[in-house]
């Protein structure tokens, strides 16, 4: 079977280039090893990819991986994120070290845990074992935490240690909820090893126990909501994102935010079959709006770019568990285009900012400016970047913004004004704060080793082509993506 | 292959400013290039845009759909008459102000050409497109875009800090305007979910959400329009941008708000009510008299240009307002014209603003000074701009005979016609409004004699004017057509509105064509000669012909000679170019009568003084009441939220814990 | 619900008691070295508890959970959190950010909490250690507080691996323990989320000169 | 269109205003003379004054640009086109048509914006001081000048200037009290647009006080005989307009030859009083500080309004 083999070296890739970075990550040629291997990670998930699109959803080893269209699009968008963070990271942390900041040794962690990193949420993505999923989330906590606290600073360690504690009390609450699953899927099922697989829940989703289902999505939205970063649950995020290498930023934002809302979206389908109403799906509107507007309010304090980006992070969360928790065809489909961009431009924003802050040897925003004359590619870059996750068309953000706001309008005006205002507070403080940095004079000099500018401009160039075209195949992705989330 | 229709024609043009913006990419650093091939090529695009338009007026619509845009809701377009006339604004005044820009950009100045030529472009094309637009999501892409473009042309010099703020100021205000457009067509679609504007015109909507969905459309497109009190960018960013793009912004791209304010109002919303023509009116009248009064006080030149730009907005939207009252009472007659008003002071004004605005341009070049206190004389060095502003100032002054007074005079006409509303209250108002209008058309003179008299008359208040030179060919030209335009408006308005008739018979079902044309081109009577008439021509044929003949009759029978001396001093020894009026004191006057108005800070000179100086700075009344409040609040609730975040973990801990907690209590199916 | 409640639930219950009741004293402890021993007996007594219910229901895989406990939090996780504290010259206090009647009475108020939390679910278990599922979501509960009110690290961990116990009870209280596969992945976790903690007390430590974490409070924006 | 005694009335009525105009701002002043008790000078002393300049040669500062020798001729152009507009004999003026009263109120605009900008291009600061204070009360003076049409143009449903006066003068004759208020704002308003007092003096040259000859203060020879002329032709312009408005009787209609023929002693009459009244305000009052004049102005604006008010709210039901 072909088409296993690919999935399984999707898998292989990245395990095994972790573990061979971990031994011979101080070679010369590592982060070639590195990119290549996010390469063919990425190749197989577009094998993967264009396999699901023409024979549908799939197993693989048994049961325990299950590729339908709605992940297939998380595993896809994840590989080529993790492809693009790899390049970026090359020049980038050859610059950290020639500056001193990481010895080889740490370069090699970096290497390697980033590998590891990428398994586990493949891992995440594909499971359709939602015990694995659990397992897997709390495995790219731990890589995640190796890599926040890779400067090994007071700051990147204290902000290590509230992500690892948060993360890891949100987690527990997450099993919880898994176990609480596992007890009513099982007075369904039967105590066969089949309780906790997905493609059996569903099934039978509408006989399990409504009180249990709420009990445990209720631990299920905390657990994995604290990962998401949902008010008041995300204290950890901005911490961890500031402290750790930008690279790393770029793939929390970009990439383990998604997964963790991939499970939270996971559980929403189980409990809306159980409980029926709209009893999950308020919960996260509520969540939502809530992280929405307190992310925008948090915005205007902020003195760290990547803080600052980190709320933006937080603010867009928000913004998509709002989006999924109106639930239809409509919502979903914007919840999910809106994780699509998300990643794509924060991700983009973060290796701007990457560059940004090792050119000017400072992440406090007052301290850097005038980045468009000393290096216009990754000035533009930052501003565009800005500009697309603001919800600036053409750029796809505001599409995907556009569909949420007007499902709002059309089903929960009284919303409408909240997502607003957050939205305009939002704009105003993170544009005010980073045209600045873009324009203005500047004494900034050159870097030692060139930033890699394809990641950034790929991804917006993506974003920008989203926001006018829409591929008839990707609209037929989603939609089924989007009806599977119901 | 189907014949090319004129909307095939605009989105090829359409593609061709992308194509040309893109161009300019190629070759970021190459001015020549840039400038004399790129810049000439959009210019002909503008002109064939134009032309397109004025073919296409009085056609029936056209649309078309691309297949582009959301996959529920692909971009939809279409050409109707109401879009025509403003494509026409926008072709044939973009073409001058492309002309003039193609001699205008130089070398290190601002952005590298190649960034300002797709920037430009991009401006040019999204207008296009906003005005095509024909649902929500192409419209609010191409919105957007417009406003993306012009703010970063706008920041072009971006070494400034004020330049920044004002863009980032601009850039603020126009997203919350476009937020609130968008609110307004989701009002409109009724919760039916249709997007594209056929969609919304087909919804029967309940007079509270009728209202709700003009209010937000006023604030949006007021806010790009600069209605007050969202005007406070409009005065900052039209004097940051590099002239062209001011003359751009001013001239063009607020008449898409304008155009926007009709399509919802007239067309999209589908009933009309009363007072919201008050409301309109009301808020027309105070941008007005506020745009008036503060044009009149300013020592930029460019500032002063906003500001008028400000008061006619202001009297475009009181024309709107009056439209929109007659219609909602049907007097169909009475609100075609005051629509043509409203459709004949866009062009007017977009065609003199532009021109002025470019006149400051070539002055800025020629003195790199943008302050009327440091200006002066520069007739004697450029005659060329000199005397073309002259007939943007007259123009923009409202007096005969060119365009702006045409304008103005239909206005006043429909005011004046306007008793026989069924509310006493009405027709009480509505006098008082005409006054308003009247002392607004009044102190614009003030304003553009203060504007020309500064810059170009006078001795010259620095010595290094004397430098100035006149504008170079490219720039020119594009004045000259220019002002050609003001003049051809100013001259031939029955012609004219015979031309854009079809967008006020689109919009309110009737119009003024029959009746204008009963009287041939050289004679406007909108209603009947008898009511009121105006004859351009002959008006300037008068003054024309008394002028020569006066000058040739003094010359036959007395004689022509002159002699030259030193002015009269009064018996003062000192009459330098120090001892002219400032532009300061130029407005006293204004700043005495009107003092509420202001929000002035001045230091007056005392006898103690060892070097006494006198100075004073005016400010907007709103940035106290209204901008700063609202940032204050919002950073009063900053302070609040983040204490959220107290770097202690057992803190973070406990919100977990009472988040799950309550839930665990409180949430239930 | 039959009267008579078979011997080997009743030991059930007993052994969840005893868990109970030693979150209580952990809530309550305030030296470090005691407060692993409690851990250590936590997890012997849930161990026990595991294999009470593995004899009564004759699950196979259940022998092995309870192994698993055993070897992982009875005598594992104990032994290298004894170490670290030795080798890191860990002082004996334990701080607490709330004085312990106050911790105790708000625990109270939590088991009651929980109790009424789960008791609507418990009755649809079939399990014979279902009455004990309040008891599992108390011990959460009481871990989690015991988290919120440390002000140094290790105490920290040990609620947060008290908190694992917990959810250990639960699952073998409500279900009859976790798919195997799940299990092993979730013990994996645990194990190499606390080696990884145990390098970063030694780094907090040379960073911070002390293993207090409220030092780390510099990374805030109120 | 246009009739051969329309067009021939057209010229004549152009001719007279060129006439008279002088010759009224010398009735003018020999009555504020005689009211003055001074020695009046010669009635026809304008024209003497006209004459001497035109033969004079042109003395220009050196800082005086193209515009400064340009604007005398579009100013008595300007009040020229004024003059033909409005009926002064007959209501059959093929001009009239080419401006109402909207574009006769702008004509007296362009002709301020005019020596507004003259004046300010020698660039001393007596020239920029008058042309501030000529658009000072400009802008004060345009907008009740208007509202005053307004009001006439309301009873009469037209702006048109022969229409009005045609309405007006045969109307039945009923007490319009808002013509009463319009009445009294537009004096006001002439007085203050033609330099009289107590806005302005004519007669004076100090410094500090004046406007309309603060203007003028550098221009000479045949420059200043066309402003001159000018100057007399507005205020002729706005007599002329205030008798039609106010005292429309006597007024020719169309094609009534032999009402052209009584309406010339008639309008002889009418400007010699109105002469004699202008003389008189100007000798009972004094000339006020610059900075009343908007006090002044703001109350005929004012009373033109409370005109156009009381117009809608006595009269309409009428």
């Amino acid at each position: 079977m072909a088409e296993l083999d690919i999935f399984v070296a999707m898998l292989a890739i990245p395990l095994v280039s972790g573990a061979l970075l971990t031994v011979i990550g101080e070679r010369k040629w590592a982060p070639n090893l590195n990119v290549i291997a996010s390469g063919c990670t990425f190749f197989a998930a577009a094998l993967l990819t264009a396999d699901i699109i023409t024979n549908g959803p799939r197993f693989a080893m048994g049961e325990q991986f299950f590729i339908d269209s709605m992940n297939v699009f998380f595993v896809t968008l994840t590989a080529f994120v993790g492809m693009t963070t790899s390049i970026f990271s090359g020049p980038y942390m050859k610059n950290e070290h020639e500056h001193g900041r990481l010895t080889v040794a740490r370069l090699r962690l970096y290497k390697s845990m980033f590998q590891l990193f990428m398994f586990t949420m493949l891992v995440a993505l594909t499971t359709n074992n939602m015990g694995i999923l659990w397992v897997a989330m709390e495995a790219a906590t731990l890589t995640t935490v190796l890599l926040v606290s890779l400067y090994r600073t007071p700051a990147s360690l204290e902000a290590a240690w509230k992500y690892f504690i948060l993360c890891g009390v949100g987690i527990a609450q997450a099993l919880f909820g898994t176990i609480l699953l596992y007890f009513a899927a099982e007075r369904v099922l039967g105590e066969t090893g089949n309780a906790l697989l997905w493609t059996h829940l569903v099934e039978v989703r509408g006989e399990l126990d409504p009180s249990i289902m709420v009990l445990s999505f209720i631990f299920l939205l905390v657990g994995y909501g604290t990962k998401v970063g949902l008010a008041p649950l995300h204290n950890w995020l901005p911490d961890a994102h500031a402290e750790g290498p930008t690279p790393v930023s770029a793939v929390l934002s970009g990439l383990l935010l998604n997964v963790a809302l991939y499970a939270v979206l996971r559980s929403k389908v189980l409990a809306d079959g159980a409980i029926g109403g709209d009893f999950a799906g308020n919960l996260m509107m509520g969540f939502g709006l809530l992280t929405l507007l307190m992310a925008a309010f948090f915005l205007g304090r902020q003195k760290d770019i990547k803080r600052m980006f980190a709320y933006s992070s937080i603010e867009h969360m928000g913004l998509i568990t709002f989006a999924f928790g109106m639930g239809g065809a409509v919502a979903n489909f914007a919840g999910l285009l809106h994780m699509t961009m998300h990643s794509l431009t924060k991700s983009a924003i973060f290796f701007a900012v990457g560059h940004a802050t090792q050119k000017s040897g400072t992440q406090l925003m007052a301290d850097i400016r005038g980045l468009v004359r000393i290096n216009p590619v990754i000035g533009w870059g930052l501003m565009l970047g800005t500009l697309a996750i603001l919800g600036m068309p053409p750029f796809g953000v505001f599409a995907s913004e556009f569909m949420i706001l007007t499902h709002a309008m059309k089903y929960h005006p009284w919303a409408t004004p909240i997502l607003l205002l957050a939205l305009g507070v939002a704009f105003a403080q993170i544009f005010g704060k980073v045209q600045p940095m873009v324009f203005g004079e500047t004494h900034a000099k050159r870097l030692p080793h060139a930033p890699a500018i394809t990641p950034v401009f790929l991804h917006l160039a993506i974003v920008l082509m989203l926001g006018l075209w829409i591929p008839p195949y990707l609209t037929r992705w989603f939609q089924e993506a989007a009806r599977m989330l119901g | 292959m189907p014949p090319l229709i004129s909307i095939d024609v605009l989105l090829i043009a359409a593609c061709a400013w992308l194509a040309i913006g893109l161009a300019g990419m190629l070759a970021p650093r190459r001015l020549e290039f840039i400038s004399k091939t790129l810049f000439p090529f959009g210019s002909v695009v503008s002109f064939i845009v134009g032309v397109t338009a004025l073919f296409f007026l009085g056609d029936e619509p056209q649309a078309t759909v691309l297949a582009i845009g959301l996959p529920t809701l692909p971009f939809h377009l279409r050409l109707d008459n109401l879009a025509a006339v403003f494509v026409l604004l926008l072709g044939f005044v973009s073409f001058g102000i492309s002309v003039y820009a193609a001699g205008y950009f130089r070398k290190g100045e601002g952005a590298a050409p190649g960034l300002l030529c797709i920037e430009y472009h991009l401006f040019l094309a999204s207008m296009l497109m906003v005005l095509l637009a024909d649902d929500a999501y192409a419209f609010m892409v191409a919105w957007e875009g417009m406003a993306l473009s012009s703010f970063l042309l706008v920041t072009t010099d971006h070494r400034h800090e004020a330049i920044r703020r004002a863009g980032y100021l601009y850039l603020l205000i126009a997203h919350v305007g476009a937020i609130s457009i968008l609110l307004s067509f989701g009002v409109m679609t009724g919760g039916a979910g249709d997007y594209t504007f056929a969609g919304m015109r087909a919804q029967e909507l309940s007079p509270f959400w009728g209202s709700a969905a003009f209010l937000l459309a006023l604030v949006g497109f007021g806010a790009k329009a600069g209605l007050v009190p969202v005007h406070v960018w409009l005065p900052e960013a039209h004097p940051a941008a590099p002239s062209p793009v001011s003359a751009m912004m001013s001239g063009i791209m607020l008449k898409t708000a304008i155009y926007g304010l009709l399509r919802v109002c007239f067309d999209l919303v589908g009933t009309t009510i009363w007072w919201w023509g008050v409301v309109a009116m009301a808020i027309g009248l105070v941008t007005a008299l506020f745009g008036v009064l503060y044009s009149t006080v300013q020592s930029d030149m460019k500032r002063l240009l906003a500001y008028s730009s400000i008061e006619n907005i202001g009297l475009l939207a009181v024309g709107i307002g009056l439209a929109l009252l007659f219609h909602s009472f049907h007097m169909e007659i009475l609100a075609a014209l005051a629509m043509t008003a409203v459709f004949y002071h866009c062009l007017a004004h977009a065609g003199f603003k532009s021109l002025l605005f470019l006149c400051t341009g070539s002055v800025l070049h020629a003195t790199h000074e943008r302050s009327l206190g440091r200006l002066g004389g520069l007739i004697h060095r450029m005659p060329w701009v000199a005397w073309l502003a002259l007939l943007g100032v007259i123009a923009s002054a409202g007096l005969p005979p060119l365009s702006g007074f045409v304008s103005e005079w239909l206005l006043l006409q429909a005011f004046l016609f306007s008793p026989g509303l069924p509310h006493s209250w009405l027709n009480m108002i509505v006098p008082v409004a005409a006054a308003v209008i009247a002392l607004v058309a009044a102190m614009a003179g003030f304003a553009m004699v203060k504007f020309h008299g500064i810059i170009f008359l006078g001795q010259m208040r620095e010595p290094n004017l004397i430098h100035a030179h006149d504008a170079g060919p490219w720039e020119r030209a594009g004045l000259v057509w220019l002002a050609v335009l003001t003049v051809l408006l100013g001259v031939l308005p029955s012609t004219l509105i015979g031309l854009i008739d079809g967008a006020t018979q689109q919009l309110l079902g009737t119009g003024l064509a029959g009746r204008v044309a009963e009287h041939g081109w050289a004679m406007l009577a909108p209603i009947s000669p008898d009511r009121a008439s105006y004859m351009p021509m002959l008006f300037l044929a008068t003054i024309a012909t008394v002028l020569l003949l006066a000058r040739w009759m003094v010359r036959r029978f007395y004689h022509g000679r002159t002699r030259r001396s030193d002015a009269w001093d009064c018996g003062y020894f000192f009459q330098g170019p120090r001892a002219q009026d400032t532009a300061e004191g130029f407005s006293q006057p204004i700043r005495r009568i009107f003092e509420p108005m202001f929000r002035m800070e001045r230091h007056f000179p005392s006898i103690r003084d060892e070097q006494p100086y006198y100075s004073v700075k005016v400010e907007d009344h709103f940035w106290y009441w209204l901008y700063l409040p609202v940032a204050r609040v919002a950073d009063w609730v900053s302070g609040l939220i983040v204490r959220i975040q107290g770097g202690r973990i057992a803190i973070y801990l406990l919100y977990s814990f009472l988040t799950l907690l309550l839930l665990l209590l409180v949430a239930r199916p | 619900m039959s009267a008579i409640i078979p011997l080997s639930a009743q030991l059930i219950n007993l052994c969840a008691s005893v868990i109970l009741l030693l979150a209580f004293a952990m809530l309550a402890q305030r030296r470090v070295m005691q407060l692993i021993n409690l851990f250590a007996l936590q997890g012997l007594v849930l161990c026990l508890s595991t294999l009470i219910v593995a004899v009564t229901t004759g699950q196979h895989h259940l022998y092995y959970s309870a192994g698993l406990t055993l070897a992982l939090k009875a005598i594992l996780l104990p032994w290298i959190l004894h170490r670290l504290v030795r080798k890191l010259y860990v002082k004996w206090d334990v701080e607490s950010l709330v004085n312990v009647p106050t911790t105790m009475l708000v625990g109270v108020v939590l088991v009651m909490i929980a109790f009424n939390v789960a008791q609507p679910i418990s009755l649809l278990s079939q399990t014979v250690s279902r009455g004990t599922l309040g008891i599992a979501l108390a011990v959460v509960m009481l871990a989690f507080v015991m988290m919120i009110t440390r002000t140094k690290a290790i105490p920290q961990v040990v609620g947060f691996l008290a908190m694992e116990n917990g959810l250990f009870l639960a699952a073998t209280s409500a279900t009859y323990g976790m798919p195997m596969v799940v299990e092993l992945g979730i013990a994996l976790d645990v194990l190499v989320g606390v080696i990884i903690l145990g390098v970063f007390f030694f780094q907090i430590r040379d960073q911070f000169d002390s293993l207090d974490i409220s030092h780390m409070e510099k990374l805030k924006d109120g | 269109m246009i009739s051969i005694s329309g067009l021939l009335g057209q010229l004549f009525a152009i001719a007279l205003a060129l006439v008279l105009a002088p010759l009224l701002t010398g009735w003018v002043n020999q009555c504020r003379a005689v009211l003055q008790s001074r020695s009046a000078p010669p009635l026809l002393q304008p024209y003497f004054m006209l004459h001497k300049l035109f033969r004079k040669d042109v003395v220009m500062a050196h800082s005086a640009s193209s515009l400064f020798r340009t604007a005398p001729f579009v100013i008595f152009g300007c009040m020229l086109l004024a003059c033909a507009i409005i009926p002064s004999l007959s209501t059959d003026l093929p001009f009239a048509p080419a401006a109402d009263m909207l574009a006769l109120v702008g004509v007296f605009g362009l002709a301020r914006i005019f020596i507004s900008l003259a004046a300010m291009d020698i660039g001393t600061s007596f020239g920029s001081l008058g042309g501030r204070r000529e658009m000072l009360i400009g802008f004060l003076a345009e907008p009740a000048l208007l509202m005053v049409i307004f009001t006439t143009a309301m009873i009469s449903q037209s702006t048109s200037v022969a229409t009005i006066v045609e309405t007006l003068a045969h109307r039945d004759f009923i007490i319009y009290p808002s013509l009463a208020f319009a009445g009294i704002a537009f004096t006001m308003i002439s007085l203050a647009e033609n330099a009289r007092v107590p806005v302005d003096n004519p007669a004076t040259h100090l410094e500090l006080t004046m406007i309309h000859e603060a203007m003028i203060l550098e221009y000479s020879g045949r420059h200043l005989a066309l402003i001159e002329w000018a100057a007399s032709l507005k205020l002729y312009a706005y007599s002329c307009l205030g008798l039609a408005l106010f005292f429309p009787w006597g007024i020719a209609e169309k094609d009534n030859f032999l009402g052209l023929i009584g309406a010339i002693p008639l309008l002889l009459l009418k400007l010699g009083i109105g002469g004699f009244v202008l003389a008189l305000i100007e000798t009972v009052n004094a000339k006020m500080r610059i900075f009343r004049a908007p006090e002044f102005l703001g109350t005929a604006f004012l009373l033109a309004v409370l005109g156009l008010l009381v117009r809608l709210l006595l009269e309409t039901r009428v």
